[in-house]
């Protein structure tokens, strides 16, 4: 986390480019603007270096505002892109935006295997749990029985919880953020760019259009002490009011405690622990759902694992090392080769 | 020039009691009530009871079959089957180049490989990197085929030979009935060995099948040779390492997106070997995150390129459109197979072409070529990176299951006679420099990739401004980009050479072909022209743009005729072009190559009448 | 028949403190700059200070501006902006039917609705199910688009207008420079109003763009109105409804399997209203699924459909061929809209016709018919149905966004004076049926669907037998099959009506459209006519196969010029369909649809050229 | 489960087709079909109620094989092909046949959102970890490092773990079983079938060709008693010889014990509950790793939740009620009409 503490090369402003941001005034991708400013801003990025690629969207016209280099691709298609430019060149700092249309409908088969592979790929998803820039159908994180442009009487599919599948599909980085805080999310992104593999970052986005106040319960100000927990690793899971509140393991549940009552001490409270290998706690901590527990917020699961690119890489490496041709030259005249003179 | 598809010869060689002698009977029988002609050579071995497993003891028997020019038994086989080691080395001398070798892998045990004077493995060294091999483990299939019978394992081992004749069954496309009824009359007082024999045809077969085992055709020498070194390569591997050889002489590194699908696999498999080349392969999720990664590889400056075949091309349809709009460098090679749908995937076929003219959503032209032989693969999977680069276009590149599989000799080019290729890379600030802006002569924009300094731009499929590359709803600017986005593929053409053909004095009838039946094409207009014939030959390579002087060619003939593996797709691509001439078509959809003898049948009507 | 297009009135109305005054006057002001004709009337509330929120208190401002044609104000608008449920009441019972009304949802108050004197909330009854649509939270949206400037409530809510004025600007395509210069001119000695100003527009227009906003075209009723009950209805509504009658129709229930897409999503929501008819709306994951999901629905024996535009109908691609392999009726939908890629969402292009006939791979013929006006897209919808149901085959039908989001009246059609439409289904065993057993008429098989008794059977999409519709390899047969699936197509010209064409006298030029510029082409040859010009149009709504009398009506006229909304993909059929002619061409590739002002001015230089 | 009581109405074979079955001889697909017919026999199933759909790949020509209605649609897509057959005829018993590629590498969107809608189609998901019809290359079920015509240096990317998967996009049922005991194939199948919602059996197969004895250590004979745990719901989850081990759990994670030893007796041993509405302890159990675990088999999860295709059809009868038209003719003159005279 060195980065940090250095003199920035540029103010967050500086990565905006000179496009007029064009979402509707109050859409929650303003604040993720900011912080993805602000991150690349404390983390000393180069703009050359960093390359946006997203699909289709109103999340994905993202990469249009940023000053490094962008590409706002099909609908769903962003992982597929953003991998064949990551293994072009490894050195870029590769980020993807990505809404829940784009990455969980349609692109759900790249996020699986994105995930899976472990491809130091940043994606920043964009949950308003609709479609937005179609106006208004239900997505697959759409909450059930929810009226749409498109369920007039309500869907009848539950959705996905986006860190579940991130893990059932082998993810070492998971986190959550609300798109009401800028500082947590910064810092969320920080880590996500240094965790080396696939990070997912999804963000509770709000529509202001389409799908206004779907998150209010956990992020409105009135709430939010209580519907959040911010889980930092290293730190006990405390919440609510003076950290009145916390969590306890009973069995394999989890259950809501005061300290305080029934002889409930802050140090009875379970610690978290972002980089275990295992993903139990991480997925008990994913499920939690209001009103029984509160939303668990900040870096739930971050943890090594191979990476793709690198191990990638390292084999050419290795093959360039042992391979018995030096040249294509080498490769053409080998094998059984024959002459004809005229 | 002619092709072994005329005629056929296959050797059965193995063991003295591997039961060669009935197989190659059968077949035999089989291919005759085809309607073929047939010439046969059995050839025991020469000791009685020569030792089992060694050179001496391997007995074979050689068919020479096909529609015409059945004279002989046939010098050298073009498919080997080998049921053991000795088999294969008392034959390896004595193989055209790149034929396709059938062997029982059970039967290659350590001891039975230095029985038959082996030194190594040769299913693990180089000794069969020149042919194309199908390893089948025979044994333990035609056991598994049989144990339900409760036969002895004697038994059942002398089935194998039957097995081996299933697959070759399959190779030929040979229906089966007549060898089943053979079984049941020579073996109707023992009912299980005729089941077992039965049982053993039909694995073998629906084993070949399951599989998609494919025959490699061979093409032999045209007459006159170019003097040089050579060696057998397939279309496939010509395919892999053109490209390879361009993106060395672009000074990139090569990446490959691509998911697996018969029959284009094998450039996959080709690619992924030379990881020492610095080329990355990346075997994607399916095929639309095979190109999906080529084009985001094309952006971030690699030469990038993706396989596929028919339903694969069609999954990619939406993202060609992509790398037309942001005019990226990408390479799509389409091995083509028999459709529509799944159709018959080892079958050959050239019935992609409309797809990749005319298959997208919008205006969306990009550059058409292909190949015409399996060694010339190289050279337009060249010419197909060389274009995309220079031009900054997705180019696509069209060849078949009969090139890819299909194989010939190739004089091998080195590195040092193959020309530069300059990719239209910006490295430094230009002070004008837009991200759309254009080059006068090609209409082309610069690449310009991620990590290049203070040239920071944003690409992507809407709709972009003629300069600036920033999205632009302007009615204006969206027809001006549409006709930019044409003339600029129009303008290849201007960097392409000359059509040519064959036959310079001929008036009457110019046969036009395209892709990989050039060999035949070819080789009958020869046998018509040496009759005398008024007949002349025009070979297309690049389909969009076509050549400049296309129509000057044509104008030339009172006839046109154009002949393709398809119901007339390139005649009406042409008819749409160049719609001053009048189009005869010869067209065959059968999943096979054309025999001359058809073609010349066709031609001479043609010349006959008025 | 004139459209909307040559002229348009707009109608800003709101309270008196609204600045519609101001509004009306910078939209004229930029208008004027653009080039247009213009007539303007300013229409204040006769009280001096009418109570707010009051009809009497309605302020409006009309502008009717245009390329041709403007001789006043205008009677009724095309658009109206009403920035209160007052503003909505004042001028609903003089709004031009189906025409685009563009409210502030935020002034919809129970209280606001009340003093218009509405009984209940027109956004939630029938009140507005005749017209388009788009209610913006105008309020809301220009405060916080002005957040950052610290202005005082007031001001912000000043600038509604500014804000409104951005969304009526994008609407047109009318670039903002005009507008935001004026406000740097105006409140130059107040920099902070200035920039909210500009902020405002700027934000309203930003937001039309993002969410995609359409305005919808109308066309009036042709001179001779047929006598009967009309409402008004938009192109995907009426294809909606159209698909709900034919499944009626056929006895079957319907299925949609769809993946939201601008312009199509509309037939999709509108659907999806109507479960009570049995009718299944499947949302799917993405494209592939929701025709796959088709693919099965139509096996299992329901009316299916997928709907779709571009980019998705890209990605049906290796599905549509599924589709023609395994013979199954389904129907797809395509709303088409500027390409390629992504390329312009929210605009009309007639681009994917090539797509549409031959973007497969293989060679894959399916149905292409394409719909005319706004209201004919019921006919074509349930015309697609009837061929797909009775010709078991897959129908490709094109609209067009201009007809999609296009409204005419449309006169009402009863469920009883439809035609019955015969699925080919057979639900008691035959003794001589097989799977892709033929009718000899129309080259048809039988739908037998997964429940029927004694004929359980497999389809896939590989190559099949002619008959038993078993997989096969036979090279004969899997020609014999592409020429089958190819006449079944032509011989659905058999059960079509003939192609007609209007202008029997003329012999001159003959003006060719297909798909939605109908009402525009149509307008252009009539006025023609009128004047005495030796001109006949002809309009085509079957693409593949053509009506069998084309040729002969093609050659009655010396020249023939085809008309359309891209770089010229019908001529080009039609010379690979019909080389015996020659065609000129007019395009238009803008977003755009067809003016008659243009069309005249060709069609006379034709008619002028020797 | 009172069907399988009755007399049957067909033998298995009565469910094979005329057409010759193609696979290799000793192919793992020979048991599965065995057992698919044996369960269609035991369920007493109609042959024409009966609808397979499938994918493309060897295992893909399953439909071909059975005398029930069948559908070999295009690679990936059966998921899709067959959610359109159940919504079209929700009577019917729909059954998918699909490979490791077919599913999860080109199918994986089907795939995970067919799990999520939970629509009631029962799948058998043949992972011989290889992509057997293409002869050969790895798969997103390979293990990492494999050497396969496409990775002939090894693969660099880590598998899918199916039961992962399937609980990761809210999956409801899911089983594993080896090719080789076609009794418990058969058992498991007809537990999905019974199951209402969508039912993943993933068998552990092998293919002789391509990928010979990948689950060998699990599946031979030598092995399987302690290299496998069969999860019975409701039975203590005992395995190896004579039962003489068995699962434990120790705070969040589980542990192999040996009845006798340490004092641990049968009744400490978890028992096992496949209808447990939290899944923590089935992906426990599903995450279960050799040497140091047992490889879980049998029915892991199975428990009840919203079934799309029922609700879909409720929210249409309740439409039925209440919509205020009776006819199309009734929509159609809604609204603002007006008429024209002559
Ligand atoms: C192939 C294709 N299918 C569909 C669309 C239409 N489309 C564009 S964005 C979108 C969904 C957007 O939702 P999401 O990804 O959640 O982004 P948001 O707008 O909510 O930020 C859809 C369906 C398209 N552009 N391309
Ligand atoms: C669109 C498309 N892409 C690729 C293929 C080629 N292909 C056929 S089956 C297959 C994979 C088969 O693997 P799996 O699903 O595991 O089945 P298995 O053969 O192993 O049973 C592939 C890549 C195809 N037929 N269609
Ligand atoms: S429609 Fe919703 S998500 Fe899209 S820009 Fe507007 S507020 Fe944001
Ligand atoms: S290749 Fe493998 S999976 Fe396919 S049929 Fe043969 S043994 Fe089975
Ligand atoms: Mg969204
Ligand atoms: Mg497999």
């Amino acid at each position: 986390m060195e980065a940090t503490t250095l003199q920035c090369l540029y103010k967050p402003r500086d990565y905006a480019s000179d496009q007029e941001v064009k979402w509707c005034p109050g859409c929650g991708d303003y604040a993720i603007i900011s912080a993805v400013q602000k991150t690349f801003s404390e983390l000393n990025l180069k703009k050359e270096d960093v390359t946006i690629v997203s699909g289709i969207g109103c999340s994905s016209r993202f990469p249009y505002y940023m000053n490094t280099y962008g590409f706002h691709t099909i609908h769903g298609r962003a992982a597929a892109v953003a991998t064949g430019v990551k293994l072009a060149n490894p050195d870029l700092s590769v980020w993807m935006m990505s809404g829940d249309g784009d990455s969980l409908a349609i692109g759900g088969n790249h996020f699986i295997h994105a995930v899976r592979r472990n491809i130091n790929i940043n994606l920043i998803l964009f949950n308003n749990e609709i479609y937005g820039l179609t106006k208004g159908q239900y997505s697959p994180t759409s909450e059930r029985g929810k009226i749409t442009k498109s369920s007039p009487y309500g869907t009848v599919e539950s959705p996905f919880n986006v860190g579940e599948l991130t893990l059932g599909s082998k993810g070492h980085f998971y986190a959550r953020v609300p798109d009401t805080d800028v500082k947590l999310m910064t810092e969320v992104m920080k880590q996500a760019y240094l965790h080396e593999g696939f990070s997912v970052v999804e963000v509770l986005q709000n529509c202001v259009i389409f799908n206004d106040k779907t998150h209010a319960d956990i992020t409105s100000k009135e709430t939010k002490l209580n519907n959040q927990i911010l889980l930092e690793h290293g730190k006990p899971m405390l919440f609510g009011e003076n950290n009145s509140k916390g969590l306890l393991l009973n069995g394999l549940d989890l259950e809501v405690v005061t300290i305080g009552e029934n002889g409930i001490s802050e140090e009875d409270i379970l610690v978290h622990d972002a980089s275990a290998k295992s993903n139990v706690l991480h997925n008990l901590l994913i499920q939690m759902k209001l009103p029984e527990f509160p939303i668990a917020m900040g870096v739930i699961r971050n943890a090594d694992a191979n990476v793709y690119d690198k191990a990638f890489f390292e084999q050419m490496e290795n093959q360039e090392q042992l391979s018995k041709y030096k040249s294509l030259d080498d490769l053409f005249m080998s094998g059984n080769i024959f002459t004809i003179n005229s | 020039m002619k092709t072994t598809l005329e005629s056929v010869v296959i050797k059965f060689a193995g063991d003295s009691g591997d039961g060669m002698q009935l197989a190659g009977t059968l077949f035999t029988d089989t291919t005759a009530v085809m309607g073929n002609s047939i010439a046969t050579f059995p050839d025991f071995p020469s000791e009685i009871r020569a030792p089992q497993g060694t050179v001496a003891g391997v007995s074979g028997f050689q068919i020479h079959f096909g529609t015409s020019g059945v004279h002989s038994p046939g010098d050298t086989p073009d498919i080997l089957v080998a049921m053991n080691p000795a088999a294969l080395k008392a034959n390896l001398h004595n193989l055209k180049p790149a034929c396709t070798i059938l062997l029982d892998s059970d039967a290659f045990s350590k001891k039975t490989i230095e029985k038959a004077g082996f030194g190594n493995n040769p299913l693990e060294d180089d000794t069969l990197s020149d042919f194309k091999v199908i390893e089948a483990p025979i044994t333990s299939l035609t056991k598994s085929a049989l144990t339900d019978l409760g036969l002895d394992n004697k038994t059942a081992d002398r089935c194998k030979n039957v097995f081996t004749l299933g697959i070759v069954f399959w190779l030929f496309s040979e229906p089966l009935e007549q060898t089943i009824n053979f079984f049941k009359q020579k073996f109707k007082n023992n009912p299980t060995i005729a089941e077992a024999n039965i049982k053993a045809i039909k694995a073998g077969y629906n084993y070949a099948l399951t599989i998609e085992a494919i025959k490699s055709s061979f093409t032999v020498l045209p007459a006159k040779k170019v003097p040089g070194t050579y060696r057998n390569i397939t279309g496939n591997q010509a395919t892999a390492w053109g490209l390879m050889a361009a993106a060395q002489k672009a000074g990139k590194p090569l990446f490959l997106g691509s998911y697996p699908i018969t029959p284009a696999t094998d450039i996959m498999q080709e690619l992924t070997k030379h990881k020492w080349t610095k080329t990355r392969v990346f075997q994607a999720e399916d095929e639309i995150a095979g190109i999906c990664s080529t084009i985001g590889a094309a952006f971030a400056g690699n030469v990038a390129v993706t396989t596929t075949s028919g339903p694969g091309m069609a999954l990619k349809t939406e993202a060609i459109g992509l790398a037309v709009m942001t005019e990226l460098p990408i390479v799509i090679v389409n091995v083509q197979r028999g459709g529509p749908s799944t159709g018959l995937p080892t079958k050959t076929e050239q019935s992609d072409l409309m797809q990749a003219v005319w298959g997208r959503n919008g205006e969306s032209p990009v550059v058409v070529i292909s190949a015409s032989t399996p060694a010339d693969c190289f050279d337009w999977a060249f010419e197909a990176t060389r274009i995309a680069l220079e031009h900054m276009t997705p180019v696509i590149l069209l060849t078949e299951s009969y090139l890819g599989n299909g194989a010939e000799p190739w004089r091998i080019k080195s590195l040092k006679e193959l020309p530069e290729i300059k990719p239209l890379m910006l490295e430094t600030k230009d002070a004008n420099w837009q991200p759309y802006k254009r080059d006068n002569e090609k209409l082309t924009r610069k690449w310009v990739v991620p990590g290049t300094p203070e040239m920071q731009h944003r690409i992507g499929g809407l709709e972009k401004d003629e300069c600036t590359g920033c999205v632009s709803h302007n009615p204006q600017n969206h027809e001006l980009m549409v006709k930019i986005r044409k003339e600029k593929i129009q303008r290849v053409a201007n960097f392409i050479p000359e059509q040519r053909y064959k036959g310079k004095d001929a008036k009457k009838l110019l046969v036009v072909g395209w892709g990989g039946q050039f060999g035949i094409l070819f080789g009958a207009v020869n046998e018509l022209q040496k009759e005398g014939k008024d007949i002349a030959f025009t070979h297309f390579n690049y389909i969009n743009p076509l050549p400049k002087n296309t129509a000057e060619i044509f104008s030339k003939f009172d006839k046109i005729i154009v002949c393709e593996l398809n119901d007339g797709q390139f005649a009406n691509y042409l008819r749409a072009l160049l719609p001053q001439f009048k189009y005869e078509q010869y067209n065959k959809i059968q999943g096979l190559p054309f025999t001359v003898k058809e073609l010349k049948n066709k031609f001479n009507q043609l010349l006959e009448e008025k």
